[in-house]
């Protein structure tokens, strides 16, 4: 066995992405689920068996070389165990909601997925990261086709150019740094080099990075992309990618200035995407990149706290976000639909759905007992002690968009109110969804009702009071009136529900103009080249035409000639020699 | 000399075969002059061969016919003088050569295509063009090459005429080579009359020292006439309207007699007036071999074109001829002496590429009739060996490595790099390597239709060639390749020849 | 230099040159294969001419030894100096010819007068200037007589005194008669059979008619019978 | 047993063997289960004398002999090395594979002319080995012509006017950039060196004595500039059309020689050059390179453009591989010890993946006889496997992890980053996405979109290629993921010639 795959196998995310190839071969959906659980279960039993690890010694295994680089597949430290234990609890809820829905494409790349996701959170150098970080790319991909429409094809192609260009920037930052320093080990970097310049191998990590972040303008895959997979699909999407950045980027930039603004503008302009959407996975995906926006900022902080305000966000953001996927695909699965324009009324026929769903805005607008409130207010509390009023503003706007996006669209607007026809469905929830949601609400209020339990988890030891008067005050203040805000504007008629149609994001950029101008591009160098050839072959035909013309059998120059003239050629022959010896002399 | 019971050698390789063209007329049809002639040549090989080894290991030799050579005190002998050097040596080792493989391949060819009373008559002409040739090569005398250079023109005449039996053109073709050989060598001998009205002498290495430093309108206008007449007998651009048709309806084994061997000769005898008479003080020199480059360059091209157009294979082969003519004045004009020695050594090469090729053609036309391209269709399965012989041969035309084409080009091109022409080195080579393209396209249509093409639905069965033609063809085709890995015959001995060649050029070493 | 004199005094060349555009006109001109032998005869014939002219001097003899031996120093010591004084003599003589203007062509005057004074007239400018006639006389006598060198040398130095023509032009230019004499039968031959096959010695007729059996079309289908591009 | 042969014997053998393999694929003519028996048994064993060259050369030894010596300092002479051996082993392992995949292939297509096909493959790959284990520019020629020629007829095989068109450009262009160009480049190093025997170092660095010519002279990009274009088969624009002229030959044939045998010659010979002629170091030092990194960089990119526009899949293939040659040539001209390791890591890495693509295009043709690629929407839900198989191949080339392509591509930046030269970064970048672009796109249509109308399917189950078809587009697929985990010691293997062994080597 080869040093490198010797080194990677130890990784328990490699053992998943192999059991995933197995599933792959299995027959039947139980059975593929149940192994898909068992191996789940059996990964985070190896995890589980390395420990865990304080941040500023972390315990290195799965040692290799390549090209003389130090290769460490796992690195086991408290940032790194909480997001491979997230991921694995995701891995494991994804595996219990897909039972009996999941296809085997889906079931497979699944657990690749899940398996890449923990692979490159526990990834010890940045060789090891960009492996998993574009296997994770291409596992999800299919997750995406898995929508099994020719828009989810048109989407994941899109979704997979842009994540490949995430491993590219990814790798090329590597190489740069690889070539400068000869150190491969995933380790907190900065953006300027030490004498005030542009780090460029570092940007391009950044950038690596900032695609997988959504960072605004590099974001739109994400909206794009996770609406057209499959209801057990995008539950799987929403997992992994999204948080496996943000820990790559607690990782290698906590602190950096720049996430801060960042951040912000993520937590804030997207409220405003999610708000427009027709589709309602869609919002949810604008949503998930808001939330995404307070876990930046946290990073960009870079506090102890912010980071653990950040790492906690991710997982509580990870745990309601995939339930309110799963709530949105349960609705899917029945509804056949998530036309935000269709759906009203549902909780008389999917009841349990429903209050899953409640729960869900519940936890993401931050109300007390729920986890969202406290890993929000660790955040908020960071930017606001730190006196970054800008972020501490953007960050108590997007509580107040969670609110409309989450707690009014998603809940009130598809659950509540008149039965569409649409809503119309034979049932509520198939049972293993409804066990996924009900083991992620739980989770949910656990997390909200006993924070401690996730505090021990965090990286760094930092003593948070969540439940503060302070802190209960102002979530509840800012809860009450927004709901009083939406409830007034919808009143008056000032947030009317979207109608159905193509939202245009940044996607826009490239689906219109940047099409246009590469298949400008593409067709014009293919049409050049082709003139070119073209032209080439009508040249040499010609040329050929004319030689055979002068030389060919008949022609003036091959033909055979009396030998009159051909003595009189001589004797002009001969006399030019005359002349030109006679003038050369 | 000091080698004792050699001292005639010189001598030999004219007087044999001379003497025993006659003989052959006496003959009865058949076998008989055949094998005689045979017999001749390979004597005379062995002859040369010793020869080119004595001149190897002493230097060069001189003999001076009827022992009138130079008076004590002398510089220039009296009577006519064969000088054998390297350069000549080798020259007569490749005619005699040739021959010695071409006559025994002429048998079973020569009975197809000529009469059958003929033969005797054949064989003689074939034994006087043999002398001659070799007599043109081997003496030292200017006026004697001009009688040599008919003996063999003269025969020459004759033997491409008696293709007439075959297709009636060889009698024009022959006709018109005819009239322009008798004005080539006309023009030679007017060459040769205004340089002995200038100096005196005729003895070539005599010429050159009387030469040595002078110029005038006389010895100008006597080059001019020697070069263009020795140009013509060449076939050099623009003077090669004589030659595709002769070689194409000749009989067979007279084209490849002649396109092994005649033409080299000419390209020695240009090397021998260019460089040892002329040499390089005479001003002309510089201005003819600046012309040799565009001569060469043009031919090559010009002829290799023509070449691939032509649907007589014959005839292709003919052009390709001119187009390699082209190679040795390139060679030539470098005036350097790895540009000397690539031309001798593609004179040596050709030689063996064009015997081999002409000799495969010739088994075609034996058993098929013709050799226009429709003949060639499929050959490969129905005479492979001679299918096979051709596209060796033809791709050592080519200058495909692991045939001796490939090194004539590699010494071409590498004298070309070492050279300053006013043409830039590397253009001169990417030429030669495009010709060689050319080259490359007509060979490669040959063997398409040998390989490739499917044989006629309507053609009846054929056998292969005679075993003596298709041995004798592939000793050539063999040859090609033996001598791409023994070079030390070709470059070793064309190297030093050059060197001598034109240290005499240079006025110092060399002569005496 | 008076040009009639320039003109008249290479008269040879002259005939030469004229019989030699003569022949070649022919040859380039008449589309008959006899008429084309005749050009080429004449065009040959004009080089005899040219050969055997410059051999020849005015008021020479054939190369037979007259006389006896007469001492002359110079002339004695200048062969007696080898090739060497061979060598200068003939520089010298060249130079000479270098300067005469004109054509450069060594005045081959036939009319001129030939001077008294035996040995260093031989070579000056205005007897028959062959540079060497009197070395090739020499050479060509000592093969003639198969002698020694001395001998040779008194020969020469003799045969300094009367003028000799050069024999060797003469003699070579036997050896190209007869050449030619092979050509012309051959290319007469050559011709004959040329009838016979063809029907016709005229050139253009057979152009057309090997041109037909190669393309299956007439070479000049609007001229019928035409001369083709020659003209 | 491997060390009852000593490496010059395998050598030995390897070279000669398929000449023996020829006559036994001509005797055999009339019996297809022994002529190509023949073969495989052949490939096989020349792929096991490969494989002991390559284990004595790991070992340090550079076994090699002489067949003759032509001009003083011109020989035809052999001598491996690790770069010779790896292309050694990678083409006579291919060959087996590509030797079963046309069993399927052709008495699939019912092609005829078949020994003439095997034949003409058995002196292809000879030439192959031989361009493996030159020693010298000399006989490299030499097998780089032989090769040329010997795959002519391959090319075309077809014999309609489509072939001989493409069969005239195939022989036209390389023909007569070797003859035209090379020919003049190998004198031309003759002439300045007196030799033309490959140095480890370089033959114009010179050594200890010093460099023969300044390193930027511009005689140097003169020979670069022959060299570059000389060695056609390396595909480097503007003289790539015979690569997707040549597609008119048998899939097999594009596979193995146009994906691995002819093409990586080509690259193999611009890398030997750099490493042997000029010299890394010495070509580092001048600036004759950055020109041909340009051109290279454009090649990758113009070809992807081209490629993409292209609806015959095998084109498409074509100038994907035209695209994708030009990596190498990038490593090459990028003059760094990572950049030619990248370089010739791409060699086998590509060779595995192209090799893939060909195969399933081959696949598909022999299945349902289609070629175009908008005549096969739909149709991967018929032939999975296939499609798979080919979507592996195409992650591999894209530079996918855990495929091999991505590691040539992570080298080839690591060296643009030593080079200073960092556009390469973005070159290769858009090359990777545009390579998703026009190499995804048609096999997921072939999952995702409604069937073509011209495909008709009485019964609903699968309609799979012949397994002798599928398989070996298997095997490569799997070599590509199993290579992606063995690269470690691939780059110490090369090491030697190399000089990279990674950071600090």
């Amino acid at each position: 066995m080869s040093d490198l795959l010797a080194g990677l196998i130890q990784n328990p995310g490699m053992l998943l992405i192999v059991a995933g190839v197995i599933v792959a071969l299995l027959p039947g959906r139980q059975l593929r689920a149940i192994a898909a659980l068992a191996a789940i279960i059996g990964c985070y039993a190896l995890l589980a068996s390395y420990g865990t690890a304080p941040m500023d010694a972390p315990v290195l295994m799965g040692e290799s070389t390549l090209f003389g680089l130090d290769l460490v597949s796992i690195r086991i430290d408290r940032l790194s165990v909480v997001f491979a234990t997230l991921f694995f609890i995701a891995a494991g809820l994804n595996a219990i909601y897909g039972w009996l829905h999941a296809s085997r494409m889906e079931a497979s790349m699944g657990l690749i997925y899940a398996g890449a996701a923990i692979g490159g959170v526990l990834a010890g150098d940045l060789l090891t990261l960009f492996i998993f970080w574009e296997l994770a790319a291409l596992s999800s991909v299919f997750i995406v086709w898995g929508g099994g429409t020719h828009a989810a094809f048109k989407a994941g192609m899109r979704y997979l150019v842009i994540q490949v260009g995430s491993g590219m920037a990814l790798m090329a930052g590597v190489a740069l740094t690889v070539a400068a320093t000869g150190e491969t080990a995933f380790t907190a970097m900065s953006l300027t080099a030490e004498d005030g310049s542009l780090n460029i191998a570092a940007l391009l990590i950044f950038i690596g990075f900032g695609v997988k972040a959504g960072f605004p303008l590099l974001h739109f895959w994400l909206p794009d992309a996770y609406p057209r997979a499959s209801a057990v699909g995008a539950v799987m999407l929403s997992a992994f990618t999204t948080k496996m950045a943000i820990y790559a980027l607690a990782r290698g930039f906590p602190g950096e200035d720049i996430l801060m603004l960042i951040g912000a503008v993520m937590a804030v302009a997207f409220i405003f995407f999610g708000a427009a959407a027709s589709d309602l996975r869609r919002v949810l995906a604008y949503s998930l990149n808001s939330q995404l926006g307070f876990m930046v900022c946290g990073i960009g902080i870079g506090s102890e706290l912010a980071i653990n305000g950040a790492v906690a966000h991710a997982f509580a953001s990870v745990i309601y976000k995939g339930m309110l996927f799963m709530a949105m695909g349960a609705v899917l699965t029945r509804a056949g639909t998530l036309r935000a324009a269709h759906l009203s009324g549902l909780y008389r026929a999917m009841p349990l759905t429903a209050l899953v769903a409640f729960i869900g805005a519940l936890t993401i607008t931050g109300v007390p007992l729920f986890a969202g409130f406290v890993t929000k207010s660790m955040t908020i509390s960071a930017a606001g002690y730190y006196e970054h009023m800008l972020v501490w503003l953007a960050l108590i706007a997007a509580t107040v968009g969670a609110v409309n996006n989450i707690g009014v669209r998603i809940f009130h607007d598809t659950f509540m109110g008149a039965r569409s026809d649409a809503a119309k469905v034979s049932g509520d929830a198939p049972l293993p969804m409804l066990i996924a949601m009900a083991l992620a609400a739980a989770i949910c209020l656990v997390v909200g009702i006993q924070p401690t339990l996730l505090w021990s988890m965090l990286p760094f030891d930092y003593d948070y009071a969540a439940y503060t008067m302070d802190h209960l005050i102002t979530q509840m203040q800012l809860i009450l009136f927004a709901v009083l805000l939406f409830a007034l504007a919808r009143r008056f008629g000032l947030a009317a529900r979207p109608r159905d149609g193509v939202l245009l994001d940044v996607d826009w950029l490239y689906r219109v103009p940047g099409r246009i101008a590469l298949a400008g591009v593409v067709r014009g160098t293919a049409a050049a080249w082709h003139r070119l050839w073209w032209g080439i072959q009508a040249g040499v035909a010609r040329l050929v035409k004319g030689l055979y013309d002068t030389h060919g059998p008949e022609g003036a120059l091959a033909r055979s000639w009396p030998v009159g003239f051909m003595a009189l050629f001589t004797a002009v022959v001969l006399g030019l020699m005359l002349i030109v010896t006679f003038v050369a002399y | 000399m000091a080698i004792p019971g050699l001292e005639q050698l010189p001598v030999l390789p004219v007087v044999i075969p001379l003497v025993a063209a006659p003989l052959t007329l006496l003959m009865k049809p058949g076998r008989a002059p055949w094998a005689w002639a045979t017999l001749v040549s390979w004597v005379t090989f062995v002859v040369t061969l010793l020869l080119l080894e004595a001149v190897w290991v002493h230097g060069p030799v001189e003999y001076a016919m009827g022992g009138w050579g130079a008076p004590e005190g002398m510089s220039a002998p009296i009577g006519i003088t064969y000088y054998v050097d390297l350069a000549n040596a080798l020259v007569l080792t490749l005619v005699a050569g040739i021959a010695s493989v071409v006559f025994p391949y002429a048998y079973y060819s020569v009975e197809s295509e000529i009469d059958h009373r003929q033969t005797p008559a054949f064989y003689t002409a074939l034994l006087i063009c043999f002398t001659g040739l070799l007599g043109v090569t081997i003496t030292g005398d200017a006026f004697n090459v001009f009688v040599f250079l008919e003996i063999s023109s003269l025969s020459t005449y004759a033997l491409i005429a008696m293709g007439a039996r075959n297709d009636r053109r060889a009698l024009t073709a022959s006709f018109n080579y005819l009239v322009m050989g008798t004005i080539g060598a006309t023009f030679y001998v007017i060459g040769i009359g205004l340089l002995y009205q200038a100096t005196g002498t005729l003895n070539m290495l005599d010429l050159h020292q009387q030469l040595m430093g002078q110029s005038n309108r006389m010895v100008e206008a006597g080059f001019a006439f020697i070069i263009t007449g020795i140009g013509l007998k060449l076939a050099m651009v623009p003077l090669h309207l004589w030659l595709p048709n002769a070689y194409c309806y000749a009989p067979s084994a007279i084209s490849a007699f002649l396109a092994a061997t005649a033409t080299k000769v000419q390209v020695y005898i240009i090397l021998r007036f260019m460089f040892s008479v002329f040499g390089f003080e005479f001003a002309f020199l510089e201005v003819a071999l600046n012309a040799f480059i565009v001569l060469g360059i043009v031919g090559m091209f010009y002829a290799s074109f023509v070449a691939v157009f032509r649907d007589n294979v014959k005839q292709m082969l003919a052009y390709s001829s001119i187009a390699q003519i082209g190679y040795m004045l390139l060679g030539i004009s470098f005036g350097t002496v790895d540009g000397v020695a690539a031309s001798l050594i593609h004179v040596f090469n050709h030689a063996l590429i064009k015997a081999a090729l002409f000799m495969g053609v010739g088994c075609v036309v034996l058993r098929l009739g013709s050799s226009n391209f429709a003949a060639f269709n499929g050959l490969a399965k129905r005479m492979p060996w001679t299918a096979w012989g051709l596209i060796i041969s033809g791709l050592s035309l080519v200058g495909v490595p692991l045939t001796v084409g490939f090194i004539s080009k590699w010494k071409l091109m590498e004298a070309a790099f070492q050279t300053q022409t006013f043409i830039p080195p590397l253009l001169i080579v990417l030429l030669i390597g495009a010709s060689s393209l050319l080259a490359a396209i007509y060979i490669g249509r040959l063997a398409y239709a040998m390989l490739l093409q499917p044989v006629p639905e309507d053609a009846e069965p054929v056998k292969e060639a005679p075993h003596l033609m298709r041995i004798t063809m592939w000793i050539m085709v063999l040859a090609n390749i033996w001598f791409f890995f023994q070079t030390d015959v070709t470059v070793g001995v064309a190297t030093r020849a050059a060197q001598a060649l034109l240290d005499t050029g240079l006025g110092y070493g060399g002569a005496y | 230099m008076d040009i009639i004199e320039f003109i008249v005094g290479r008269y040879n060349y002259w005939i030469f040159i004229t019989l030699m555009m003569i022949g070649l006109y022919i040859v380039i001109s008449r589309g008959n294969l006899i008429k084309t032998i005749v050009g080429l005869n004449l065009f040959q014939t004009s080089v005899f001419i040219f050969y055997i002219s410059i051999g020849k001097i005015v008021g020479g003899t054939a190369p037979i030894l007259v006389g006896s031996y007469k001492a002359d120093d110079s002339y004695g010591e200048g062969y007696g100096d080898e090739s060497h004084g061979a060598g200068e003599q003939t520089s010298g003589a060249r130079e000479g010819l270098h300067d005469a203007d004109g054509l450069d062509i060594p005045s081959n005057s036939l009319s001129a007068e030939v001077p008294a004074g035996g040995a260093p007239s031989a070579v000056s400018g205005s007897l028959h200037q062959m540079p060497d006639t009197a070395r090739e006389t020499a050479a060509g006598m000592a093969s003639g007589v198969n002698a020694t060198y001395d001998s040779v040398a008194d020969a020469a130095a003799q045969g300094a005194e009367v003028i000799y023509t050069n024999p060797l032009p003469h003699v070579l230019i036997l050896t190209a008669i007869v050449v030619g004499v092979a050509t012309t039968a051959l290319g007469l031959a050559l011709a004959v059979r040329i009838r016979e096959a063809y029907g016709t010695i005229e050139e253009d007729e057979l152009e057309a008619e090997d041109h037909f059996a190669e393309f299956g079309v007439p070479l000049h289908p609007e001229q019928g019978q035409a001369r083709g591009g020659a003209a | 047993m491997l060390s009852l042969l000593s490496p010059e014997m395998a050598m030995y053998i390897s070279l000669i063997l398929p000449i023996f393999g020829l006559f036994g694929i001509m005797l055999a003519d009339k019996v297809p289960n022994v002529r190509e028996g023949v073969t495989l048994v052949t490939g096989a064993i020349v792929f096991y004398m490969a494989i002991i060259v390559a284990v004595a050369v790991s070992g340090g030894a550079r076994p090699g002999f002489e067949v003759a010596e032509i001009i003083p300092g011109l020989a035809i002479r052999f001598e491996v090395e690790p770069l010779g051996a790896m292309f050694g082993v990678i083409a006579s392992g291919l060959w087996i594979v590509n030797s079963l995949y046309s069993i399927g292939y052709m008495r699939g297509t019912h092609e005829k002319h078949q020994t003439r096909f095997y034949m003409c493959f058995a002196i292809a790959i000879m030439s192959a080995l031989g361009i493996a284990y030159s020693a010298n520019l000399l006989t490299f020629f030499i097998f780089y012509e032989v090769l040329t020629l010997s795959t002519f007829p391959l090319v075309t095989h077809k014999e309609n006017e489509a072939a001989r068109n493409g069969g005239r450009i195939y022989l036209g262009i390389l023909l007569g950039t070797s003859i035209g160009l090379l020919l003049p480049a190998i004198v031309l190093t003759y002439v300045l060196t007196g030799t033309t025997e490959f140095t480890l170092g370089g033959l114009f660095a010179g050594g200890a004595e010093g460099p023969i010519l300044m390193a930027t002279s511009p005689v140097i990009f003169v020979l670069l500039a022959l060299f570059a274009f000389g060695i056609g088969k390396a595909a480097l624009m503007p003289i790539h059309p015979w690569l997707p002229a040549a597609m008119v030959a048998p899939t097999p044939v594009s596979a193995f020689l146009h994906a691995v045998a002819v093409v990586k010659a080509g690259v193999f010979g611009i890398l030997k050059v750099v490493i042997f002629i000029f010299g890394v170091d010495f070509l580092a030092e001048g600036w004759a390179a950055d020109f041909f990194l340009w051109l290279a960089a454009f090649s990758v990119l113009a070809a992807s453009a081209i490629a993409m526009t292209q609806d015959n899949l095998k084109s498409r293939l074509a100038f994907s591989t035209v695209s994708q040659l030009s990596y190498v040539t990038i490593g090459a001209m990028l003059a760094t010890s990572m950049g030619v390791a990248g370089g010739a890591t791409q060699i086998a890495a590509h060779a595995l993946g192209k090799m893939t693509l060909f195969m399933c295009a081959g696949a598909i043709y022999v299945a349902h006889h289609k070629s175009l690629i908008s005549e096969m929407r739909g149709l991967g839900r018929k032939m999975p496997f296939t499609f798979i198989a080919f979507i592996i191949g195409a992650f591999s080339i894209i530079g996918l992890p855990p495929m091999a392509g991505s590691w040539p591509k992570f080298m080839l930046m690591w060296s643009a980053a030593d080079a200073g030269h960092q556009l390469v970064f973005v070159v290769l970048i858009a090359s990777s996405l545009m390579n998703i672009v026009y190499l995804l796109t048609p096999m997921l249509r072939g999952f995702m979109d409604p069937m073509s109308s011209g495909l008709k399917f009485d019964k609903d189950c699968l309609a799979e290629a012949p397994l002798f078809c599928l398989v070996p587009a298997w095997i490569t697929a799997i070599g590509t993921i199993v290579l992606f985990f063995y690269i470690e010691p691939l780059i110490a293997f090369l090491e030697p010639v190399t000089g990279a062994i990674g950071f600090g080597g």
